[in-house]
This record gives structure tokens, C-alpha cells and sequence, in this order.
């Protein structure tokens, strides 16, 4: 069978039926009954099947073009040229793959932890992962809309019905967030189809626009991608969100949620207003060095486990719009990609560690139920194999070579060199940061004296836990220390990109 | 035309001179002392003790609703009536529907009771 | 005149026929029998559907002298009202049962209603506009009153009268300044006079014009003239609010495309102005006082009153693209109002109405299913994608923009995020809080299954909404 | 006549002589109308009087004739009571609205074929108008009164009318589709031909239901419950006294003769002849022309039959009377206007020549 | 000469008076009503004027038409009231206000 001709619609659709699947099949109202249990395993057999068929994308995707791979093309709405428009190139195909690679570990990590309702839980998170994919790979604005705003309907649900204390106010706050930040996207959108005459992502390319245009459409497009990254300042209800959400909306939060930021920038806002993110790109590297520095800073002083990694997600994703915007720093010829490809680089491979990271986080909950540093102690003592798997990751969420994390923050690090001494000096600071708040954490949880009753009963890891933090920390040094395929998916797409990027649309006018 | 309407006039005021004038009459020949026996309403033999405008029966409301709609109904009869040559059959037919669907109307509060008074 | 003449008023006559017919027969019609009574009213429905769909015309027909007219738009708008009413009558039935409501008098009037839109959205003159909205306004002012023994009812009808009535006198007075001035009430020759004399487009026309906006404004209870609407929406029984929230939004927004864009579209730089105004004004203000509100059917009044501003909004653009928004908007709309109250509807049971937000506490554990329904009906409303709301807020915000005004735009989709707010804590209610209460729904399986389909067609809509949007924008050529 | 008077009347502008023969002419009318009325009361009591085995008056002047003056004398030196808790204002205004229609309807009434005050053509609008404004003078007055037994009165006096002038308006349509016009003077013509073109026959039930509706309109026995001294004493003119009650009585009176004015124009030919096809009276017969004269004696008829009700039913209850007027006269009335409407298109029997 | 205007500005008089009565008038609904019927009666008077000024009788037969309508209006202001009084034993407009929000 030749899935190359639909292999995106069915990467899409699968899970999303799928979850409706899960949906019909139900649970009896009863986590523990025999019909949950066959519910978890259709959930998990769709996420898996899912991933496999990603696989085959990667297999046949074709390193050597920067055109769309995989296209499919189908009218939608014909009275305003919307299409069903797919395609994948180097930007999205990782994302993808991360995407599918994530959304089965989160399904084992709520395997047994979710008591209530977890029918909806599971195909939540299906119908989520299938909304995700398509944002990466819609090539038509409606399309990449629809789906950007559909995603947070489930994730809403996540954080608001399986979530802590506060739950109520953090999914709100989230959903109002992300949804004021984007529907000026949607504005502008518009807009551009008053110009064009579709909605299509190559049409909004090639269009010429004044500079007044690219400037207002890049402040409505910086709304939404900001928040969503999120930048500082408009980052307040990432660490809500997160300290809210289960363990499972943490990780799809972090690990895949925040790369659309990073994503619509790459995919719309640089190709599309070159002249207005040149203008603009000063803006972004201060933002973005405040990202790194302040809210590094910031996640030092946190006291839950969660916050922290929630603030240090602000930061790293800091790293990824800085490597975006440097490109005009450092002049085309001289290297320009490398900024991006670090960019891109750093989000797959932070989806990685912060997925992990919560997922630690996670694990340390369900059995003390408290996030609060203080709360832990000496965890090493009576989890070793945890403590070795919570080490790693830390180490590789401050950067230390030879995990994922140190391969995309180099190479942002080396761009920022080529652009200006200073934006290197603070992005470095990072190293500095970065270890400090991880390390931290990591000395008062895992090291030490066994603090108290719980920590001393505390069981270690079963099984499936192994499973999933082994599997992640097998991708986190994979990456770490193998980085070339991952980077060559990206090359050639990311210099057309550059080279597109290069040329004024104002020219044209 | 408009002309014609002037004796009609003057027949109003004519009539209103005359009323006027028997009430002015009445007034200047009719003297007699008043108290307050007198000037008090008719009552069976009590003081009035309230204000004897307040309550009446809903079903004068009912009368009066019923009214104000088939007055209308004959207000639209009167110039088709008058017009019958004109109009034709056309005209028959549009006023039968009309005097069906008033029909129609009528049986409905007849049997809903609109129309009982005991 | 021939009978073939008749044929663009046939499904109004059919229908009028029926409720006569059912009028009477509900007459012989024991109590204990009344369900007859809504079947028959569902058959007059169905049957003057078919008669829409027999007699729907190849382009444009008018007939009785000019004053009706059947074309794409009235076809549209018919089908769409009939479908609705029987919609509103079937999620109606147990819940007038189940309060002793059930009487012939509800439906009877509701079919009165219907005519009365149907009247209106085929009228090619002032007075066949008149007309219709008069049998619509009189037929809605007694069904609010329906329940004789509320003193709510009863006060919110009289407000719904009172103002109702001002308004058709504020409607009327504008309408006799423009046949004054035009010395026409059709809305074609009227066209046709300013077209030829545009002289006329002077202070006076404006005088009328004002008025006429007023009205419409009244009647589609745009702010500043809304104030009825919440009131009525909380005063009348659920399935009242249900009926004046659906079917007559479709006749008001055919009051307002026939009067302004068929009769006075060539002065519609004069009335862009006003519209404007009573457009941004319904939606700002409609959406921020619905957040203080905890009646659900206040708030959803006070929403309405937001839609209805991009409803306005779409129609001030002047564009065919901006009217046939406005269509594709109202149509989307009445579907997600329908539905919406229809859950009002369910939840109430014997005795309590279940109009407060916090009445949908914890649904999702009483009834996963409805809870997704309503779920859909409020992110519908919300503009939130896949839900069919969200394309109806692009087609009038891309209006909007292509016609110039992209300040405005902006405006709309920040509304909508502040909209977005209260439908959210609908779903927070249901979704995030344990139920107050366990009781079964009473509904029957018929309306169950009819909530459930408006449920999922609000979703399906959203994803395949080309061949409705491209239907709208045809009726508007 | 003498010159100078001849010369004076010439040397007035045409619109002060106009004026001057118009104000005459009504003048003359209203006394006729005024002393019809007397001779009604005087008529009624003789009337009733023989029905009961009795003579009715008989005491002032020759067979009691001047006894109306003397009511009339009687009524206006009697003191005008108005009670302390009435609306005074409107209380001397509700006996002028019900004596202002009762006589200014006849400013339409054509007398003969000729004589008309006022020949307009919406002559019938007019009469509709004036006498609904009679209900305010009753409603008015029970309210003004400001005591129970009046505002009931006029609460049922006022519910009766209304739900009689339905039955006469429906009665009336008929009349207009047989004489195609508004104007009284029209109507008549169209009955020209004799007796049997009258519209008496073809209209029989019509006729029926608009003369009971006139009497049930001016308040008479049998459907006297407004006034219904039995219960309510004497009903919305409780408290009228003297003068007051005087133009009330008057107005009632009025209208009984302007009642039978109307129903001899609208079903009786009016002035017409009953003989006028009648060709072997002779050519120039004055039994065949038409008059005043036949006008007045089909005026006298009715009246007549207005006293021969009184004398012979006994008074209705009110639900009895309104059920008459609802449930029989208007079903009644539709029906006869449709058959009309039907015998006429199809050109059948007497309806065949009514409106083309 | 009475013109076309001094018809004109007699209704808007009337009109006028009308909505402020509807506005101004705290206590009775009767008078409430009454104010409405005296509003549609003024629009009356415009098409009359404008239907004699144009010599056109469309707009003579709209005033038949709203006065059919008026009446028809009355009829369910009064059945309301009727109601409402039934329910609350008063006619007070002030007292219409127990809905809030």
C-alpha cells in the first residue's frame, strides 16, 4: 500500500477518530472496570499505530528539496478558495515526529493516575495529537487556524477537568490567553486574503506588502506567536497552566504546544513579512534575551517543581526566537541558517527534555501528591533508578554536552556570536542559569538526608515508568550526540527559507 | 365635495346649542338646597367606603377586546361591500377567505368560552 | 390575477390554511389528548416545507402587485424558519408537558409566529413588511404571556408589548417619511425613484431613515434600543425564550436586507453610519454585561444582543459579500440558538427551570453526551473553530475587512474573546464542577435524538461549511 | 313677503345666506325631532296603556296630549343633583354626548327624495360614528357618578352596545353589497320599484337582526338590564336628576326614533312608496309617489313595535342578551352576508339584480 | 393656507408627545397604551397628509391597515394587562421590576 499520496491527512485523522473512538468505547464511569481497560489499550494502539505511520513519513521524506512533501490538495470552502492544503517540509516534518513520538508516552504515563473519567482523558489527548499534526502540516491559513484554535478546546478540558487545585483559573486564563493572542492572526489572515485572493501559505508568501502592512500584520501574528512561545511579557499563564495541568497536558503543554509559537514563526511571520520581522528582529532579541536572563533568574527562585520547569521552558523557548531573529545580525552568506536550525534543533530537542522533565515530576507526585521542593529530600535514597533517569534529564536541561539540549543551544549561542558580542553574552548566561535552577532542584529533591515519612516509603519506578523515561532518555542522548539527521531534515529547507526571507517584498510594490 | 360636509357641522354645533342650552335651563330653574344627604351617592342606606371604580369583571376587558377586532373586521367589509360590482368574483372569493378565516376565529374563543357570560 | 400569480405566497397560504385546520381541531381535542395538537403542528411544518420546496422559483417572481417577492433569499430563510419552529416545538413538548403547558394555544401561536416571518422575509413592500412583523409581534407578545399564572411572564410580556409597540411606531413613522418622500412603498420602485432622483437623498429622507433604523434596531434588539430582550429572554418559559431567540432573527434580518439593502441600498452611505454605531454598540456592550450575568437566559439574551452587533456589523459593510454574511451569520446562529436552549429546555423538569449557569453543574457526570452537545453549542457560539460559529465570524469579519474597515475587525475579534469568556464558564460549570443534582432527563428519545443532531450539525457545519456559506452568498448575488 | 325683506336677504353674501337656510333647515329638523320625541313619551304611555287594559294619561289637555309639556315643565325646575364624589366635569359632559349624536345623525337622513341636510356620500360612516359615540356619553356618566350601582351600569350598558353594533355593522354590510353605496339617499333609490324591491325580503334576516340590535342598541326593553331597576336600580343615570336625567331621556328617545328612521331607509325603501310599481292606481297617484309621508308612517310603525316589544317580553337576563348578540345575531349575519354574497354571483332569485 | 408641512409638523407633535408620555408616564399602564395608540394615530396622519399631498392612495390604505393592526395591538395590550393585573394587582409601570441584571 502507497500511504505517500495521504500519509498526512491519515497521521491526522487516525487519532481524531480515534479519540472518538475511545470516546464511544467509554469507561463505565469506573477507571478500574474491564471496558477502561480496553479503552487504554485502543488509545495506546492509536497513538503507537500513529507513531509507526509517522515513521514512514520520516523513511520517505526527502532530505534533498525545501519544497512541500507529501501534498495533498483538496477544495473546502470553494466561496473563499479555502483549501485542504498539506504539505510538510524540513520545519514541520520534526515537529511532526515529535509530535506522534510524545503523545504514546503520555498515554502510558496516564495509564493507571487518571481515576476519573479517563475515557475522556485518553481521547482528549488523541483528538489533541491529531489537531496538533495538522497545524504543522496545513498550508492553507483557514486550515492552520481552524486547527491552532480547535487545540485548545481539548487542552482546556485537560487542564480544567483533571487538574489541581486552581484548575479553573489556569485553564482559563489559558484558553483566553492564547485565544485573544491569536485572533488577531485571524484579522490578518483575513486581511491578506483581501489581497490575494486565498488562503494559501504561498500565496501570503510571494505577496507584495508596504512596510506599514508587514508591520501591523507582524504585531498581529507576534500576538499570537508570543503567547504561545510564550515570551516575556506575555508568558504569565504558561506557569499557571503547567502547575495546573496533569502530568500528561504538562508534557503535551511543553513539549509540544509551545513549539507552535516557534513554528508560526518560522512559517509565517519570517517569510511572509520579511521587511517587518527585519524591523522588528531587534525587538524579538530583546525579548528574548530578557526570556533567558530574567526568567532564568525568575526560575530560580521558584519553590515548586513544576513552576520551575515551567519557567525554564520560558527560557529555553527564549533560545529558539532569538536563533529565528538573528539571521539579520549576522548577513546572509555568513552562515545565516545556523540561528534557525538551532532554533528548530533546541524545540525538538526541548520538547524532549521538558516532556521529560514533567514527566519526572510526575512520577514523584503520584506517589507524595505535593509539588513543593521542599517536600522532597533524599530522593535517591529510596528511587535510584528514577534518580538516575531525574539526573539525566536535568543535566540535559542545563545544557551539558552530549545530550539534546546542548546541541541547539550551541548552535543558537555560535549564531548570536557571529551576529554581536553582547546578545552571545547574555544567551550564554544561560549555561550559567540554567544549570543553577536545574541543579539545584535536583540537589535538594534527589540528594540528601530522606527528608521525611513519605519520601523513605516511596516506592521506585514500575515498569511502564521505565519504560517511558527510558525510552525519552534514549531520544535525549540519541539527539544529544547524533544530531545529523535531525539537522539534515532541516538544511535545505532552511536555507531556502533564508534565501527567501532575504528578499524585500517591498520591492515588488 | 368637501362643501357637503359643512351642514354637517353646523348640525353638531346645532346639537350641541341645544343640549347645552337644556342643561343651562335645567340649571337655572332647577334651584333647591343641597346638604350632604343629598350629594352623597345612592347606596343602600351605607356610606360609600371605597372608590367604586376599582374592580370589574375581566370579561367587560374580554367584550371590549372581542369588539375592537370585529368592528375592524367590519371596517374592512364596508368598502369591498360597497365595491362589489367592481371587484367581481375575484373580490367574492378574497372576502369569502377572509369571512372563513374570521369564521375560523370566531368558533375558536366561541368554544374556548370567550363568548360565555354567567 | 391567475392562480399560477399565487404561487410565490403558495407555502404561506398552505400554511395559513393548516393552522386554521389546526386550529379547529385542536378545538375538539380532549386535554389529555393535547400531543395531537403538536403533531399536527409538526405535519402543518412539514407540509408547508414540502410546499417551499414545490414551489421554489427559478430567480426572482413577484406577485399581488409588487408587494411579495420569492427568490433565493426568502427560499433560504422560509426552509430555514420552518425547520426551526419544528425544531422549537419538538424540544418544547415535554417540557409543557411536564408543567401542565401543554396547550394547543402554544403551538397555534407559534405557527402564527411563523407565518408572520414568513410574511416578512417575502415582502416586497412597507406594508407587507408591516404586516408580517405585526402577525410575528403579536403572536411572540402573547406567547410570552402564555403562562397565565406567572407574574414574570406577565411583566416581561408587557415590557416585550410596550416596546414592541414603540418600536413599530418608531418603524412606521420612518416608513411613512420614505413614501412621503418617494411616494412609493415598494421597495424596488423606491429603489428605482432614488436611483432617478437623487435629489431626494436629502435631510428628510435621512429624518425616515433614522426612524426606520431604530425599529429595526428595536426589533432585532440592538443596543441602545435592547432593553427588552434580556428581560423577555428571563421572563417567558424556556420554550418561548427558545422560539423569540431563533425563527424571528431570521425574519429580522430579512426586515433589515429588504428594507435597507432592496429598498434603500442606494443611500447606504446614510445608513452605514447608523448601523455602525448600534452594531459596535450590541456587541460591546452586549458581551461585557453578559459576563455579570448568572441566568443562563439572560446571558444568552445578552449574547444575542452581541451577535446581533455582528449581524449589524456585517450588513454596514454594504457589500454583497457583507450581506450574504450576515445571512450565513443569522442561519449559523439560529441553528446554535436553537440548540442551546433546547438543553435550557432538557434540564429543566417538573417545576424547576433550570435557568440559572449553575444549574449546569457537573452535566458531564450526569450526561457525558449532552454535556459535549452543549459543549459544541457554546464553542459554536464562541466563534471558536471547528464549530460552525467560527466561520460565521470570519465571513462577516472578512466583509469587514475587504470592505475597508479592518479597525472594526479588530474590535470583532476582540469582543469575541471577551464573548468567549462566559460561554467558557458554561463549559466550566458542566465540565470542571460536581453536579448539584442527579435527575434523569425526561425528554423523549425523539428530542433527544433531534438535540443531538442540532449538536453535531453545529460541528459539521464548521467543517464543511462551504455548500451553506456558498448558498448564502448566492441568495445575496 | 316684503320687499325689504326680500332686498336685505339679497344684499347678504352668498356664503351668509347659505349658511342662514342651512341653520334653518337643521333647526327645523331638531324641533321635529324634539317634539317627535315628546309625542313619543306621550304615544309609548297611551300604547301600553291600551295593551294593559288601561287608558294612559289622559288629565292634561284634551285625551292628556299636553301631558308631554308637562313633564318637560316638570323635569326642568327640578333641582340637578351632583353628588360630592363625582367627576363634576364630566358629569354634565356625559349627558351632552349622548343628546349630540342622538340628533346630529339626522343630518344625513334624507327626509324625501330631496331633502337631505348634508348629502355626503359616506353618509353611512357618518351614522356608525356618531351613535358609537353615544357609548361614551352611558360610560362617562357611570363613571363620573362615582357610585357602584352606576358604573355597573354603564359597565353592562356599554359591553351590550358594543356587542350589538358587531351584529348591525355585519347587518349593514349587507345592505351596502345590495345598494353598492354609501350615501343614505342612494341606498333608498336602489330600493325603488315597490314594496317588493325593497330590501326587506331578500335581506329578511338582516333586517331582523339590525332592528332587535337597535333595540337592544338604544337600551329598551327587553333589554333593559342597564337600566335594570330591579337590581341596579336605575344603571348609569342613577344620579342624574332633573334637567340632567331629562337629556338622557331625550337622547333614549331620540335614538328609538332615529333607530326607525334608519331601519324604514336601510330595509324599507325610506320615503319610497310601497305601490310604486302598482301602475293601475292611476298615472299620477299619490299613493304611487314617493313622500315624507310614507317616511313618517314607517318611522310610526316602528316605534309602535318599539312599545310592543316592551309590553309583551319580559326583560332578558344579561347573559341571555349578550349570548343573543355573540352567539346568534353575528353567526347569523355572516351566514346571510356569504349566502348574499353567493345568490348574488350566481345570479339567483331576488338577490339576481342586487349589485351586477 | 394649511400646507403639507403644517400637517407634517402637527404629527411629529403628536408623535413626539406620544414617546414622551410612553417615557415620562410612571404609573399607569393604561396610559402606557393609550400613548402607543396616539403614536400610531400620528403616523396616520402623516400618510394621510402625504397620501393627499402625492395624490396616491397607497398611503390611505396603510393607515387602514395600521389602524386594523392598532386595534389588534390593543386587543393583546389590554389581554396583558389583564394578566398582569390578575397576577401582580397592579397596573403600576414602576412596579415592573423584579427582572435585574
Amino acid at each position: 500500500m502507497d500511504l505517500s499520496h495521504n500519509i498526512l491527512s491519515i497521521l491526522i485523522w487516525l487519532p481524531i477518530l480515534g479519540g472518538i473512538a475511545v470516546l464511544a468505547a467509554g469507561d463505565d464511569g469506573d477507571a478500574d472496570s474491564a471496558r477502561a481497560g480496553g479503552m487504554r489499550m485502543l488509545s495506546l494502539g492509536v497513538s503507537v499505530l500513529t507513531f509507526l505511520l509517522s515513521l514512514f513519513l520520516y523513511k520517505s521524506f526527502d532530505n534533498g528539496t525545501a519544497a512541500m512533501q507529501f501534498v495533498e490538495r483538496v477544495p473546502w470552502i470553494a466561496a473563499f478558495n479555502v483549501e485542504y492544503y498539506l504539505g510538510v517540509d524540513g520545519i514541520s516534518a520534526p515537529l511532526i515526529l515529535l509530535t506522534t513520538f510524545i503523545t504514546p508516552l503520555v498515554i502510558i504515563a496516564g495509564w493507571n493516575n487518571i481515576k476519573q473519567r479517563p475515557a475522556q482523558y485518553f481521547a482528549a489527548f488523541l483528538i489533541l495529537e491529531g489537531l496538533m499534526i495538522a497545524v504543522f502540516c496545513a498550508l492553507d491559513a483557514v486550515l492552520f487556524y481552524v486547527m491552532w484554535e480547535a487545540m485548545l478546546v481539548p487542552m482546556f478540558l485537560i487542564i480544567g477537568v483533571w487538574g489541581g487545585e486552581r484548575r479553573v483559573y489556569a485553564t482559563m486564563k489559558f484558553f483566553l490567553y492564547t485565544f485573544l493572542g491569536s485572533v488577531l492572526m485571524l484579522v490578518a489572515f483575513i486581511y491578506l486574503y483581501g489581497k490575494t485572493g486565498d488562503f494559501n501559505f504561498f500565496s501570503f508568501m510571494e505577496v507584495p506588502l508596504s512596510m506599514t502592512e508587514q508591520k501591523l500584520i507582524f504585531i498581529a501574528f507576534l500576538l499570537a506567536f508570543a503567547v504561545k512561545v510564550p515570551m516575556w511579557p506575555v508568558h504569565t499563564w504558561l506557569p499557571d497552566a503547567h502547575v495546573e495541568a496533569p502530568t500528561g497536558g504538562s508534557v503535551i503543554l511543553a513539549a509540544i504546544m509551545l513549539k507552535m509559537g516557534g513554528y508560526g514563526f518560522v512559517r509565517l511571520s519570517l517569510p511572509m513579512l520579511p521587511d517587518g520581522s527585519q524591523y522588528f528582529a531587534g525587538l524579538m532579541i530583546a525579548l528574548s534575551l530578557i526570556a533567558v536572563v530574567y526568567i532564568g533568574m525568575v526560575a530560580l527562585m521558584q519553590k515548586d517543581m513544576k513552576k520551575l520547569i515551567a519557567y525554564s521552558s520560558i527560557a529555553h523557548m527564549g533560545f529558539v526566537t532569538l536563533g529565528f531573529f538573528l539571521m539579520w545580525g549576522i548577513g546572509e552568506g555568513n552562515g545565516a541558517g545556523l540561528g534557525i536550525t538551532g532554533g528548530m534543533v533546541q524545540m525538538v530537542s526541548h520538547g524532549l527534555i521538558s516532556g521529560a522533565m514533567f514527566l519526572c515530576v510526575g512520577v514523584l507526585y503520584d506517589r507524595v501528591h505535593s509539588r513543593q521542593i521542599a517536600d522532597y529530600g533524599g530522593v535517591a535514597n529510596t528511587m535510584p533508578i528514577f534518580a538516575a533517569f531525574f539526573v539525566l534529564f536535568a543535566m540535559a536541561n542545563a545544557g551539558l554536552p552530549g545530550t539534546s539540549g546542548f546541541v541547539g543551544e550551541f548552535m543558537v549561542i555560535i549564531a548570536s556570536f557571529k551576529a554581536s558580542f553582547w546578545y552571545a553574552f547574555f544567551a550564554a548566561m544561560t549555561l550559567i542559569l540554567g544549570a543553577a535552577y536545574t541543579l539545584w532542584m535536583i540537589k535538594r529533591v534527589v540528594y540528601g538526608e530522606v527528608a521525611n515519612k513519605q519520601v523513605a516509603e516511596l516506592t521506585d519506578l514500575n515498569q511502564r515508568e521505565f519504560v517511558v523515561l527510558g525510552i525519552l532518555a534514549v531520544m535525549v542522548l540519541l539527539v544529544g550526540l547524533w544530531p545529523a539527521p535531525l539537522v539534515d531534515m532541516m538544511t535545505v529547507t532552511v536555507d531556502q527559507l533564508i534565501q527567501h526571507i532575504s528578499q524585500s517584498k517591498l520591492a515588488a510594490l | 365635495m368637501l362643501e357637503n360636509y359643512l351642514p354637517v357641522l353646523i348640525f353638531l354645533g346645532v346639537a350641541t346649542g341645544i343640549g347645552v342650552l337644556l342643561l343651562a335651563l335645567g340649571f337655572l330653574f332647577g334651584g333647591g338646597e343641597k346638604d350632604a344627604e343629598k350629594l352623597s351617592a345612592y347606596e343602600c342606606g351605607f356610606e360609600p367606603f371605597e372608590d367604586s371604580r376599582t374592580k370589574f369583571d375581566v370579561r367587560y376587558y374580554l367584550v371590549a377586546i372581542l369588539f375592537i377586532i370585529f368592528d375592524l373586521e367590519i371596517a374592512f367589509l364596508f368598502p369591498w361591500a360597497v365595491s362589489l360590482d367592481t371587484v367581481g368574483g375575484f373580490g367574492l372569493i378574497a372576502m369569502g377567505i377572509f369571512l372563513a378565516i374570521l369564521v375560523v376565529g370566531f368558533a375558536y374563543e366561541w368554544k374556548k368560552g370567550a363568548l360565555e357570560w354567567d | 390575477m391567475r392562480v399560477t400569480d399565487f404561487m410565490p405566497a403558495a407555502p404561506e397560504m398552505v400554511l395559513l390554511g393548516l393552522i386554521c385546520a389546526v386550529l379547529l381541531i385542536d378545538l375538539m381535542v380532549r386535554d389529555e389528548n393535547r400531543v395531537v395538537t403538536f403533531w399536527l403542528s409538526i405535519a402543518a411544518l412539514v407540509v408547508t416545507a414540502l410546499t417551499l420546496l414545490a414551489t421554489a422559483p427559478e430567480g426572482r417572481l413577484i406577485t399581488f402587485d409588487g408587494s411579495y417577492v420569492s427568490d433565493g433569499l426568502s427560499q433560504l430563510l422560509k426552509l430555514m424558519s420552518v425547520g426551526v419552529v419544528a425544531v422549537g416545538f419538538l424540544y418544547s413538548r415535554d417540557y409543557l408537558k411536564q408543567n401542565d403547558l401543554l396547550r394547543g394555544e402554544f403551538f397555534l401561536l407559534g405557527l402564527f409566529g411563523l407565518l408572520g416571518i414568513m410574511v416578512m422575509i417575502s415582502a416586497n413592500s412597507l406594508l407587507t413588511m408591516y404586516l408580517g412583523l405585526e402577525t410575528l409581534s403579536l403572536s411572540l407578545y402573547a406567547l410570552v404571556a402564555f403562562e397565565r399564572n406567572s407574574a414574570t411572564a406577565a411583566e416581561s410580556a408587557m415590557k416585550y408589548f410596550v416596546l414592541g409597540a414603540i418600536a413599530s411606531g418608531a418603524l412606521l413613522y420612518g416608513i411613512s417619511w420614505v413614501y412621503g418622500i418617494t411616494g412609493s412603498i415598494q421597495f424596488d420602485e423606491i429603489a428605482a425613484v432614488l436611483q432617478a432622483r437623487p435629489e431626494l437623498n436629502d435631510v428628510p429622507l435621512w429624518f425616515g431613515l433614522a426612524f426606520l433604523i431604530v425599529g429595526i434596531a428595536f426589533k432585532f434588539g440592538a443596543v441602545p434600543f435592547h432593553m427588552w430582550l434580556p428581560d423577555v429572554y428571563q421572563g417567558a418559559r424556556s420554550p418561548v425564550t427558545l422560539y423569540i431567540a431563533s425563527a424571528p432573527k431570521l425574519a429580522a434580518l430579512a426586515l433589515t436586507l429588504r428594507i435597507l439593502v432592496d429598498g434603500l441600498g442606494d443611500i447606504h452611505a446614510v445608513w452605514q453610519g447608523m448601523l455602525m454605531v448600534t452594531g459596535v454598540l450590541s456587541l460591546v456592550i452586549g458581551n461585557v454585561v453578559a459576563i455579570a450575568q448568572t441566568n443562563i437566559k439572560r446571558m444568552l439574551g445578552y449574547s444575542a444582543i452581541a451577535h446581533v452587533g455582528f449581524i449589524l456589523l456585517a450588513i454596514f459593510t454594504g457589500s454583497a459579500e457583507g450581506y450574504g454574511a450576515a445571512v450565513f451569520y443569522t442561519v449559523t446562529y439560529v441553528i446554535m440558538a436553537a440548540g442551546t436552549f433546547g438543553m435550557v429546555i432538557l434540564l429543566s423538569r417538573q417545576g424547576f427551570e433550570a435557568d440559572s449557569i449553575s444549574d449546569f453543574k457537573g452535566l458531564n457526570a450526569r450526561s457525558p453526551w449532552f454535556a459535549l452537545m452543549m459543549l459544541f453549542f457554546m464553542f459554536g457560539l464562541a466563534g471558536v473553530p471547528p464549530w460552525v460559529g467560527f466561520f460565521a465570524k470570519v465571513n462577516v469579519i472578512s466583509a469587514v475587512v475587504n470592505a475597508g474597515f479592518a479597525g472594526y475587525a479588530v474590535l470583532m475579534v476582540l469582543a469575541s474573546v471577551v464573548g468567549a469568556f462566559y460561554y467558557l464558564r458554561v463549559i466550566w460549570y458542566m465540565y470542571f464542577d460536581k453536579p448539584a443534582d442527579r435527575s434523569v432527563f425526561q425528554a423523549g428519545r425523539d428530542t433527544r435524538f433531534m438535540l443531538s443532531l442540532n449538536g453535531v450539525a453545529v460541528l459539521v457545519l464548521g467543517i464543511v461549511p462551504g455548500w451553506l456559506l456558498k448558498l448564502c452568498l448566492d441568495v445575496m448575488g | 313677503m316684503p320687499q325689504f325683506v326680500v332686498d336685505i336677504w339679497d344684499s347678504l353674501p352668498p356664503m351668509l345666506q347659505y349658511l342662514t337656510i342651512t341653520t334653518s333647515q337643521i333647526l327645523a329638523v331638531t324641533i321635529c325631532v324634539i317634539l317627535t320625541v315628546a309625542f313619543t313619551t306621550y304615544f309609548e304611555r297611551k300604547v301600553i296603556g291600551y295593551m294593559q287594559g288601561r287608558i294612559g294619561p289622559n288629565r292634561v289637555g284634551p285625551y292628556g296630549l299636553l301631558q308631554p309639556f308637562a313633564d318637560v315643565i316638570k323635569l326642568l325646575i327640578k333641582e340637578v343633583v351632583i353628588p360630592t364624589r363625582s367627576n363634576r366635569f364630566l358629569f354634565v359632559i356625559a349627558p351632552l354626548l349622548s343628546i349630540i349624536p342622538a340628533l346630529a345623525t339626522w343630518a344625513v337622513v334624507p327626509l324625501n327624495d330631496s331633502f337631505v341636510i348634508a348629502d355626503i356620500n359616506a353618509g353611512l360612516l357618518y351614522v356608525l360614528a356618531l351613535t358609537s359615540i353615544g357609548v361614551y356619553g352611558v360610560i362617562l356618566a357611570g363613571w363620573a357618578t362615582n357610585s357602584k350601582y352606576a358604573f355597573l351600569g354603564a359597565m353592562r350598558s356599554a359591553a351590550q352596545i358594543v356587542a350589538y353594533e358587531i351584529a348591525m355593522g355585519f347587518a349593514l354590510v349587507g345592505v351596502l353589497m345590495a345598494a353598492g353605496s354609501l350615501n343614505l339617499g342612494d341606498i333608498v333609490r336602489a330600493q325603488s320599484g315597490g314594496f317588493s324591491q325593497w330590501f326587506l325580503l331578500p335581506l329578511l334576516p338582516l333586517f331582523l337582526v339590525y332592528f332587535i340590535s337597535g333595540v337592544a342598541e338604544t337600551n329598551r326593553a327587553p333589554f333593559d338590564v342597564a337600566e335594570g331597576e330591579s337590581e341596579i336600580v336605575a344603571g348609569f343615570h342613577v344620579e342624574y336628576s332633573g334637567v340632567a336625567f331629562a337629556v338622557f331621556f331625550l337622547a333614549e328617545y331620540a335614538n328609538m326614533v332615529l333607530i326607525s328612521a334608519l331601519t324604514a331607509i336601510f330595509f324599507l325603501g325610506g320615503w319610497a312608496s310601497p305601490f310604486e310599481g302598482w301602475t293601475f292606481l292611476g298615472e299620477d297617484s299619490l299613493l304611487r309617489a314617493g313622500s315624507f309621508f310614507w317616511l313618517a308612517a314607517k318611522i310610526a310603525f316602528f316605534i309602535f313595535v318599539f312599545f310592543w316589544f316592551r309590553a309583551t317580553f319580559p326583560r332578558y337576563r344579561y347573559d341571555q342578551i349578550m349570548r343573543l348578540g355573540w352567539k346568534v345575531f353575528i353567526p347569523v349575519t355572516i351566514l346571510w352576508i356569504a349566502v348574499e354574497g353567493f345568490m348574488s354571483w350566481m345570479h339567483w332569485g331576488p338577490w339576481a339584480r342586487l349589485a351586477g | 393656507m394649511i400646507g403639507l408641512q403644517h400637517y407634517l409638523t402637527m404629527s411629529a407633535i403628536l408623535f413626539a408627545l406620544s414617546v414622551a408620555g410612553i417615557f415620562i408616564n410612571r404609573r399607569n399602564l393604561i396610559l402606557l397604551l393609550m400613548c402607543i395608540e396616539l403614536m400610531l394615530l400620528s403616523v396616520n396622519f402623516n400618510f394621510v397628509a402625504f397620501s393627499r399631498y402625492l395624490g396616491d392612495e397607497t398611503g390611505q390604505v396603510f393607515v387602514f391597515f395600521i389602524l386594523t393592526v392598532a386595534a389588534a395591538e390593543a386587543a393583546i395590550g389590554l389581554a396583558i394587562l389583564v394578566v398582569l393585573f390578575r397576577n401582580r394587582r397592579s397596573i403600576n409601570v414602576q412596579e415592573l421590576d423584579t427582572m435585574k441584571g
